[in-house]
């Protein structure tokens, strides 16, 4: 018995839009729109989360994505001055590049539908994870990856800025 | 859940950690012409780790529910990246400062690149893997364009940068697979335990998830078919970053690898050996028929380095039910790999220095090195042979070591792989004579002396050293290789 | 309330899409950007599966993923301002001065 | 360590039949004393005065005094004797240095000290101001201690030692001038030629060693497991007829003759010592030393001997009518009389006295022809009759000597050769090999001719040379003098009518029982005379050109290139295998061989480039290719440069993808 | 440690240890180096001499034996000993050894540096007699390898025109051939059972043959890879191509040594490790190996008349006289093997010498076509040129000095070879008798030399060229092989006498695997 529950129908719409979009982003003409597509499935895969629960990390999806990456996306396009034009968006192997993609897809369809089979996939309520629960774990098992990680941000800010600034040498 | 941290068993990182903190604050302070006091900051902070990481010598601790481990396995590999740190260090210090970079922040990105180094062998949890291999590749990636002015350095950032994320998001795909299939487990010993249990789709699942998790590895230790990367990139890098990744980065993921393939998915062996008779056997002809053809010595010590990497992936072929020739195969990879280290940083160090006069580094370049730099000569000279497999080296040791696991895993495979390391071994033989080649028979264009750095003659000489000692008393080596087998193998589990 | 498998798939697409990105985008950004979808992808999974089995560790690790996905998407962009201020261009493409 | 490298002086048994007297017991100090000589004088020869030829005569004469003593023991009716101390031992294998001293080698030591001694006086004048004049000296006393080591040794191994040995002496004395390219070449054909002798002699060695299963190198011992062990017939006469090579090579018997006419190109002593008298006689002494190895090879074995012989004996004597290099003639006749030896023995038991006989005779008269020409030839500086005639006046010691030697030679009594040649004579009638009797008669004919012819062209009718040629000076007269006396006089000890004492002392088996036949007698006399009178018809007058020359016509020709055997041999064998087979060899070596192995190191280093080649052209290519599909012209051009990352991308995915599909066994 | 069980550990690693010393020294000293040199290798053969004195030659076991734990891991022993076989090549080691460092003190070739040159010298001395020690495969292994790389270099820095071709090929064939040598001897290691334990102690893996360990198709194989390797370095036909090159390229000590020496570590590999380790490979293999040497000597002959070049006719030779050598081997006697080793004695005195000759000559001429030098020698320089003739009419064989009993002994070891083995006796004999015709055809070629370098007139371009007969420094380091040729020549027992009891003890075995 599979009937089809309200969440799983909203999931279903944002899943269609957050494909179409994540598509349009691999294919639009313009880097732009390109951009904004991106902003679009980003969120979709926002609300994905909370649909499923996860609502902090849905949160943390839509703010640090949708609010900070994406920016620095446009500004990088800003940056190199990005053409507009489908020509040169695309470089000469990009059917070989569908094909590949569209392996992947296949494969990964084939194996997901192999190990957990749509039919007999039985749709329960999923927990309500809170914020707390999440700084919990993160607090007490995974501390020493929280701490590497802030290093390895503060290496890519350090970094960044370094590689990034024009120095007068050169 | 909440449990007291064991803050001896993460000591080391922790000094390292406050080192990268204080070379950077230091940075900011010092007056440009006294930059480079960040490297000898480095080095002693490098050193208080070793002293720390030393104190942890003789038991095994675990933290962090067993995610956290220190066993010899962790600390003979942390020792080693110390040491390499050092290497690199040294081996830095005049090439920063004359080639006109940002030198506190190249030490600080170093660093921390060492820092994921120290995580990578202790971690027996998926996401610390994960967090470790980024902590390597991410300062890699920047340290590899750090040659800001060259295009081609830019190049190199670029093509290690996105070829490196891209395995990463493959290996996470992964991760997140094997994370559902296994039912949530994140702990390499759990998901051995949980993986045990799968059948059907599920398992199939499970042996693509490995797949990709492997090729976030494979990414690492530039194995075929994903080693493209890498000639590239040590040609476009700055020559200690090459060193860097050559030598420690990809040990990184040879230590990732040993506890993903030992620990967490040891029971699938029959299903990924194959995968990895493919990519040793592949890895090592490819480098070495490659190889034959470089004209520029960094780009041949990249093909080397492949070519070596598929001799270190061919223990992972060898695993079969029997712990005991397990143990073998494991130990003898980690012997390879530690001699892999010190031969390759001894030549990194040689160019390094030839690379002042001849940036580009052809092999011709090196046209009577005998005569500028003797010492040079001598000790690349050495480490070729050493590369080469040719007694009296460590190298030569290194090669036995490994045959000598084919040969008692036995079986036709066992032969085959035996065989397939020999010819490549023999093949490999001409491409690294090469270089000796040009250094003692030919004569150099113009003959006055290299001005070679202390601190690099100072790394040849002790590689060298370590050569010739391991050649003599191999016995002692062959031990901590031994010993740093893992309880679980060691005992047969 | 949802089943597994429909995400599943939601998120084979989006690694698909990242996939066919990377390889056929010639402007680096863009690579970057179909990084990022394949990245999502990843955490889509996760989550999906942390509801399914009911454990915050995957919440977690997802939460890593974001934060490293970020760092990546820095480290990029750096890289390939760079790139842009030595050669005019960002396209991956023309990056091959470095070949066998 | 002491006790093996220190040889044991522990004497192997002494085997005496009679009492042996203490020349017999010490003989092993005749062959010891020359070469202490030669070390002597190539040491200090330089810085004593004369320039060295002090300590080789000297030597010499005390071998000579030895060997006098050990011939009284035999003369006193003593028996054999052998002497051995241990040499060293190889596996099973155990060598003995020993001397075996019988009759026979009585003999010999005798006549090779006696002929080395006047040959070492003789050369002082003859020798005089010469370059290398002490170091003819040093090889010639190593010669002399070769020769008498051969002649005394008790095992085949110390005789192939000296033996060898002799031969280098013998090369390095023929290229005593090397000077002159002929004279170098002389010496390598010499060597060469005799060693191809010496190798089947060498296995033949090898067939008695193993004869006695590798225990053994003891002549006595090994000729006894020969006859009497369990051998097959056959492997006795591969033995014999092996052995009968060495005598091929070094008495220069037909076909390995070809050798000793060119080593006339040595200085004439050395030609009068080493190629007349002593060491081309090694090869009839070693069929006499191994004769019951011939005896047990029976019948078969002797007649291919026999035969070989009188092949030699009449063509070289033949031969030797139309030489005009007066060495070249007594080189020929050396040729065809060691032919009368080995044919002697060739006859059996009781060939064997009369051929040492002869043997003994033709040492002494021989090395007086060659001493007396070559005292010619010191006065009118050429070896050509030709530039000679009329010397008689001139130099009437030399004549007198050398015609009494001539007429040994032509066998007429009462001179030396006639006692022998009749022996031979008389057994071969014994025997009933009439075939050979008639060889003998008819050589004896011709001999008699070409030596008139020899005596007549040098001596008489008027001198054609230029200068004035003088008698040669004491030191070369006296021996000939000492040496035409031994002529006249070593006769008598083989004419039966004096009881023919040689015959007890040399003897095969049972002691031969001498007698004459005065028909016999008569008809060689005959013949001999018949000879010479021919020579004296011919030539008593010289003509030019030679009457012969008339006479036989186109033969002459044939005779002049010594019947094109030394040119076959050039042509067939030594220059093809010289320049052309060697040539040939080392092509391979550089481009076969040595090519194969390059040809490895190529391929490898090919095959890299073909992968390297797919590295740059499939790999990347395949993504030009891909650009080939909708290419802009621009788009082609871009790509045709490589190093591409996002190709990079596709073939890790296209990886990962073609391993999951390969290796991941989908249920 | 006493001095039984140290000596030769200390003996063979003298020179080497002399080699760390000169490091230190600074170069400018150039003669205190080469003194150095001379004094360490001097000092090594007294000791060498001495071990000699004190070996009781009444057995056949191992004297000065040690064996002590190197790497467990494996199970790899520094096992050193030495026997009658090891004894004579062992010392006649140290006697060229020496005997190179005293010509070096004058002759040493472009490009100088006596610091380097001397090193890798006393590198290559202690290789060499190392592997004549060594009673572990992988002890053996390495010092047959520790020997490669400082001839490498020898002949790549100090060669003539040509040197880096050569080196490079005698690097690269010598390799070759010893991988496959040290599969052999992984494959025997993981096939011996010894007390449950692999092992590479040969003695150990002897017995564990006699008991029939290895089985025969095993033994054929593994035969066939170690006798690769030990044929490339003997070399024998066909895989000795590399040798004519490294000879004529390599500078005069360079040649003596390898000449002398190297090549010995060939076929004394026959003797001690494939022979007693795999007797029934070597029964297979010994016809073949017969057939090989028998070539070996008449190709090499032949090859020789077609020399130009003074060297590189010698090399061949060296090529000849080797085939000798396993021509006695392959018959698998006693009186085979005894020959086998004087040989190698006899042609490491030998050729040596004849290198030494070489070398003063061309650097005399400049220049080593037999055409340029063009005759007259014992003109000009008649002690250099009665040497010459002296050595080479040793080396083609004149009895009553040391280069005959080799080959006679071998030639009469191949009338009857082993009778336990089943080998063809007429096949042997063919073999002998190819070997006869080599040795006229030596006869040949050696006098032919002689007659176009010594004999003959001197050609009016060397008339006013300063030919500087003999010098004291070479009569020096060449006396005492010009005697030992005459000494072994008439006194064989020197080196029989060493050989006789282990030889017999390797052939007693042998016979009685196949129940002889």
């Amino acid at each position: 018995m599979n009937d089809i529950t309200a969440q799983e129908y909203a999931f279903i719409v944002t899943a269609v839009i957050g494909s179409i979009s994540a598509v349009a982003v691999v294919t639009a003409r313009n880097v732009v729109h390109a951009a904004l597509y991106l902003v679009v499935t980003l969120a979709s895969v926002g609300v994905t989360f909370l649909l499923l629960g996860a609502e902090f990390l849905g949160w943390v999806q839509i703010l640090i994505y949708v609010g900070a990456i994406v920016i620095l996306f446009l500004f990088g396009l800003m940056l190199t001055k990005a053409p507009i034009g489908r020509d040169t968006l695309d470089n000469q192997q990009k059917w070989l590049g569908a094909l590949v993609g569209l392996g992947v897809f296949a494969g990964l369809v084939f194996l997901i539908q192999d190990a957990f089979p749509v039919q007999d996939a039985v749709a329960d309520a999923g927990m309500q994870t809170t914020t707390e629960m999440v700084g919990e774990a993160i607090f007490s098992r995974y501390v020493l990856p929280f701490e590497a990680v802030s290093f390895l941000l503060l290496a890519a800010l350090i970094g960044a800025i370094v590689l990034s600034r024009k120095d007068e040498g050169n | 859940m909440p449990q007291s941290i064991d803050y001896h068993a993460i000591l080391p990182e922790l000094i390292l950690a406050g080192t990268i903190l204080l070379v950077l604050i230091a940075d900011a302070f010092l007056p440009a012409r006294r930059r480079w006091f960040a490297m000898p900051l480095s080095l002693v902070g490098v050193i208080a780790t070793l002293v720390a990481t030393l104190t942890l010598l003789g038991d095994d601790r675990s933290t962090f529910d067993g995610h956290f481990v220190v066993d010899n396995f962790a600390l003979t590999f942390k020792l080693f990246f110390l040491a390499a740190a050092v290497i690199v260090l040294a081996l830095s210090l005049r090439y920063i400062r004359e080639g006109g970079f940002y030198q506190g922040e190249f030490y600080f990105l170093l660093l921390v690149s060492f820092l994921g180094c120290m995580l990578m062998p202790s971690s027996r949890d998926l996401l610390m893997l994960f967090i470790a291999l980024e902590l390597v590749s991410g300062p890699g990636f920047l340290m590899a364009a750090f040659r800001k002015a060259d295009v081609r350095s830019n190049e190199a950032g670029l093509k290690f940068f996105l070829i490196g994320v891209l395995s990463a998001a493959v290996m996470l795909f992964g991760m997140s697979l094997i994370y559902g299939v296994t039912g949530g487990e994140t702990g390499l010993n759990e998901i051995a335990a949980a993986l045990a249990g799968l059948e059907g789709g599920e398992l199939s699942l499970a042996y693509a998830s490995i797949l990709f998790v492997v090729v976030g590895f494979a990414f690492k230790v530039s194995a075929f078919p994903f080693q493209f990367w890498a000639p590239d990139t040590y040609e476009g890098a700055p020559v200690p970053v090459a060193a860097f990744l050559a030598v420690a980065s990809k040990a990184a993921g040879f230590a990732g690898l040993l506890q993903l393939m030992f620990v967490a998915f040891i029971g699938q062996h029959e299903f990924w050996v194959p995968i990895f008779v493919f990519l040793s056997v592949g890895t090592m002809t490819l480098g070495n028929l490659v190889a034959l053809q470089q004209t520029q010595v960094v780009r041949l010590l990249a093909y080397s380095g492949i070519a070596q990497a598929g001799y270190i992936l061919l223990p992972f072929a060898l695993v079969t039910d029997d712990a005991a020739s397990n143990a073998i195969a494991f130990s003898a990879a980690i012997a390879y790999i530690l001699i892999y280290g010190i031969m390759n940083l001894g030549a990194f160090a040689v160019v390094t220095a030839v690379s002042r006069r001849h940036p580009r580094a052809n092999i011709l370049d090196f046209a009577g090195l005998w005569r500028t730099a003797p010492v040079l000569a001598v000790g690349m000279t050495m480490f070729m042979v050493s590369l080469a497999g040719v007694p009296p080296t460590g190298g030569f040791w290194a090669k036995i070591l490994i045959f000598r696991a084919a040969i008692e895993r036995g079986g036709d495979l066992g032969i085959w792989l035996a065989v397939a390391m020999l010819v490549n071994s023999v093949v490999s033989i001409y491409y690294y004579f090469l270089v000796p080649r040009q250094m003692l028979f030919k004569d150099p264009e113009r003959d006055e002396r290299l001005r070679v750095p202390v601190l690099v003659t100072a790394v040849v000489g002790l590689a060298m050293v370590a050569l010739l000692a391991i050649f003599v008393l191999p016995g002692p080596f062959a031990d901590v290789a031994d010993l740093s087998v893992f309880r679980s193998l060691a005992v047969g589990g | 309330m949802i089943r597994l498998p429909l995400v599943l798939v939601f998120s084979a697409l989006l690694f698909s899409a990242g996939v066919y990105g990377v390889l056929a985008r010639r402007n680096a950004v863009m690579v970057l950007m179909a990084i990022e979808l394949m990245l999502n992808a990843v955490n889509v999974n996760l989550i999906a599966f942390a509801a399914q089995l009911k454990d915050v560790g995957g919440q977690v690790f997802a939460l890593f993923v974001i934060a490293v996905a970020a760092a990546e998407v820095g480290i990029g962009l750096a890289i390939v301002i760079l790139l842009f201020r030595n050669r005019e261009s960002i396209n991956v493409d023309e990056v091959s001065l470095l070949k066998w | 360590m002491v006790g093996v490298l220190a040889a044991e002086t522990a004497e192997g048994a002494e085997h005496a039949a009679a009492a042996a007297n203490w020349f017999v017991q010490n003989a092993w100090l005749i062959p010891l004393l020359p070469f202490i000589s030669g070390v002597l004088t190539l040491a200090f020869g330089r810085r004593t005065p004369g320039k060295g030829p002090v300590y080789g005569i000297l030597a010499v004469f005390a071998a000579l005094v030895l060997s006098l003593g050990v011939l009284w023991s035999f003369v006193q009716g003593g028996g054999p004797y052998e002497r051995t101390a241990d040499w060293f031992t190889v596996g099973p294998l155990h060598l003995e240095a020993g001397i075996l001293v019988d009759g026979l080698t009585a003999v010999m030591v005798v006549v090779v000290t006696f002929v080395s001694l006047m040959v070492h006086v003789y050369s002082i004048g003859y020798m005089h101001g010469d370059v290398r004049y002490t170091w003819f000296y040093v090889v010639l006393s190593l010669f002399t201690g070769a020769m008498l080591l051969v002649v005394v040794s008790n095992n085949v191994i110390q005789l192939l030692v000296g033996w060898e040995i002799m031969g280098v002496c013998s090369y390095l004395l023929i290229g005593h001038w090397f000077e002159e390219r002929t004279n170098s070449n002389a010496a390598i054909k010499a060597f060469i030629t005799t060693r191809i002798g010496d190798v089947p002699m060498m296995f033949g060695f090898f067939a008695l060693i193993a004869a006695t299963g590798f225990t053994t190198t003891n002549i006595g011992e090994t000729t006894e497991a020969i006859a009497h062990g369990e051998v097959s017939t056959l492997f006795v006469t591969a033995a014999a007829l092996l052995l009968f090579g060495g005598t091929i090579g070094k008495s220069a018997q037909f076909p390995l003759h070809v050798w000793l006419p060119d080593a006339m190109a040595g200085p004439t002593p050395v030609s009068a010592l080493i190629h007349a008298a002593t060491m081309v006689a090694a090869g009839v002494y070693l069929v006499g030393r191994l004769f019951e190895v011939f005896v047990v090879a029976g019948e078969d074995v002797l007649f291919v001997v026999s035969v070989v012989a009188a092949i030699t004996m009449l063509g070289a004597a033949i031969l030797a009518i139309a030489q005009d290099d007066i060495k070249r003639v007594l080189a020929y006749s050396t040729l065809s009389q060691l032919a009368y030896m080995v044919a002697g023995l060739s006859l059996g038991e009781e060939g064997f006295t009369a051929g040492f006989f002869h043997l003994f005779t033709h040492a002494f008269f021989k090395a007086l022809l060659f001493l007396g020409a070559g005292a010619v030839i010191h006065a009118v500086h050429s070896n050509d009759m030709s530039d000679m005639g009329g010397l008689r006046k001139s130099m009437p010691v030399t004549f007198w000597t050398m015609l009494i030697g001539s007429l040994a030679l032509a066998g007429i009594v009462p001179f030396a050769g006639f006692w022998s040649k009749d022996e031979l004579l008389v057994v071969a009638n014994d025997t009933g090999t009439t075939w050979l009797f008639v060889m003998f008669l008819g050589t004896a004919f011709v001999t008699a001719f070409y030596t008139a012819r020899m005596v007549l062209l040098t001596f008489f009718g008027e001198f054609r040379g230029h200068g004035h040629p003088h008698e040669a000076p004491a030191s070369m007269t006296g021996p000939l003098v000492l040496l035409a006396a031994a002529t006249v006089g070593v006769g008598v000890l083989g004419a039966p009518q004096l009881g023919a004492v040689f015959s007890e002392w040399v003897y095969f088996g049972h002691p031969h029982e001498a007698h004459f036949v005065m028909w016999i007698a008569a008809i060689s006399t005959l013949g001999a005379v018949l000879g010479i009178a021919g020579g004296w018809a011919l030539y008593r007058q010289r003509k030019d050109p030679d009457p012969m020359q008339q006479a036989l016509g186109p033969v002459w020709t044939v005779l002049v290139h010594r019947y094109y055997i030394d040119d076959f041999y050039m042509a067939a064998i030594v220059r093809p295998i010289r320049d052309r087979v060697s040539a040939g060899i080392d092509w391979i070596n550089q481009n076969v061989i040595d090519g194969v192995v390059n040809g490895a190191a190529l391929l490898t280093r090919a095959l890299s480039r073909v992968v390297a080649w797919v590295d740059r052209n499939v790999i990347d290519g395949a993504a030009n290719a891909a650009g080939g599909v909708t290419g802009t012209t621009g788009g082609l051009l871009k790509y045709l440069q490589s190093g591409n990352v996002q190709w990079y991308a596709v073939v890790l995915f296209v990886g990962v993808i073609a391993l999951t599909i390969v290796f991941t066994r989908v249920a | 440690m006493t001095w039984e069980n140290s000596a030769i550990t200390i003996t063979t690693f003298l020179p080497l240890v002399g080699a760390l010393v000169i490091m230190f020294v600074p170069k400018d000293r150039d003669r205190l180096i080469r003194g150095l040199a001379i004094a360490v290798t001097g000092v090594a053969l007294v000791f060498a001499i001495a071990i000699a004195v004190g070996f009781d030659y009444g057995t056949d076991g191992l004297q000065y034996e040690l064996n002590a734990a190197w790497i467990d891991a494996i199970n790899v022993r520094y096992h050193v000993g030495i026997d009658g076989i090891s004894m004579p090549l062992y010392v006649l080691t140290f006697l060229l050894a020496f005997l190179c460092a005293i010509y070096t003190w004058r002759f040493l070739p472009e490009p100088g540096r006596p610091k380097v040159f001397v090193s890798l010298m006393l590198l290559l001395i202690t290789g060499m007699a190392g592997t004549f020690i060594s009673f572990d495969l992988i002890l053996f292994f390495v010092f047959w390898e520790l020997v490669l790389v400082p001839m490498y270099f020898l002949i790549g820095i100090w060669g003539s025109a040509n040197r880096e071709y050569a080196a490079i090929k005698f690097f690269l064939f010598t390799l070759f051939g010893s991988i496959f040598m040290l599969l052999g001897f992984l494959g025997m290691y993981f096939r011996s059972d010894v007390g449950g334990q692999h092992t590479f102690d040969m003695l150990e893996l002897q017995r564990f043959a006699q008991g029939g360990g290895f089985t025969e198709g095993f033994q054929l194989v593994v035969f066939g890879a170690i006798a690769l390797g030990l044929a490339v370095k003997v070399p024998m036909w066909p895989v000795h191509t590399w040798l004519p090159d490294a000879h004529t390229e390599a500078p005069t000590i360079g040649s003596v040594l390898l000449a002398g020496i190297m090549l010995k570590m060939g076929t004394y590999g026959f003797i001690r490790i494939a022979i007693p380790l795999l007797p029934e490979g070597a029964r297979a293999y010994a016809p073949w190996i017969g057939l090989l040497a028998a070539i070996g000597i008449v190709y090499a002959a032949l090859a020789c008349l077609a020399q130009r070049d003074l060297k590189r006719l010698i090399a061949f030779s060296s090529v000849g006289h080797m085939g000798f050598v396993m021509l006695g081997i392959a018959t698998m006697t006693e009186i085979g093997f005894q020959a086998a080793i004087f040989g190698m004695v006899a042609h490491g005195v030998i050729t040596g010498m004849l290198f030494f000759n070489v070398g003063s000559i061309y650097d005399r001429y400049h220049t080593r076509e037999i055409a340029a030098i063009g005759g007259g020698m014992s003109q000009k320089m008649p002690k250099l040129a009665s040497t010459f003739a002296y050595v080479s009419i040793a080396s083609l064989g004149l009895p009553g000095l040391a280069g005959f009993w080799g080959e006679v002994m071998a030639l009469l070891s191949s009338f009857n070879p082993n009778a336990a083995l089943g080998l063809d006796e007429g096949l042997f004999r063919v073999f002998m008798v190819l070997g006869g015709i080599g040795t006229i055809l030596t006869a040949g070629y050696f006098l032919w030399m002689l007659q176009r370098v010594n004999m003959g007139t001197l050609p009016d371009r060397w008339k006013d060229a300063p030919l500087a007969d003999t010098l004291a420094i070479e009569w020096l380091s060449w006396v005492p092989l010009l005697l030992l040729i005459v000494v072994l020549g008439l006194y064989p027992r020197l080196v029989f006498g060493m050989t006789d009891e282990a030889v017999a003890g390797i052939v007693e075995n042998l016979t009685r695997f196949f129940g002889g």
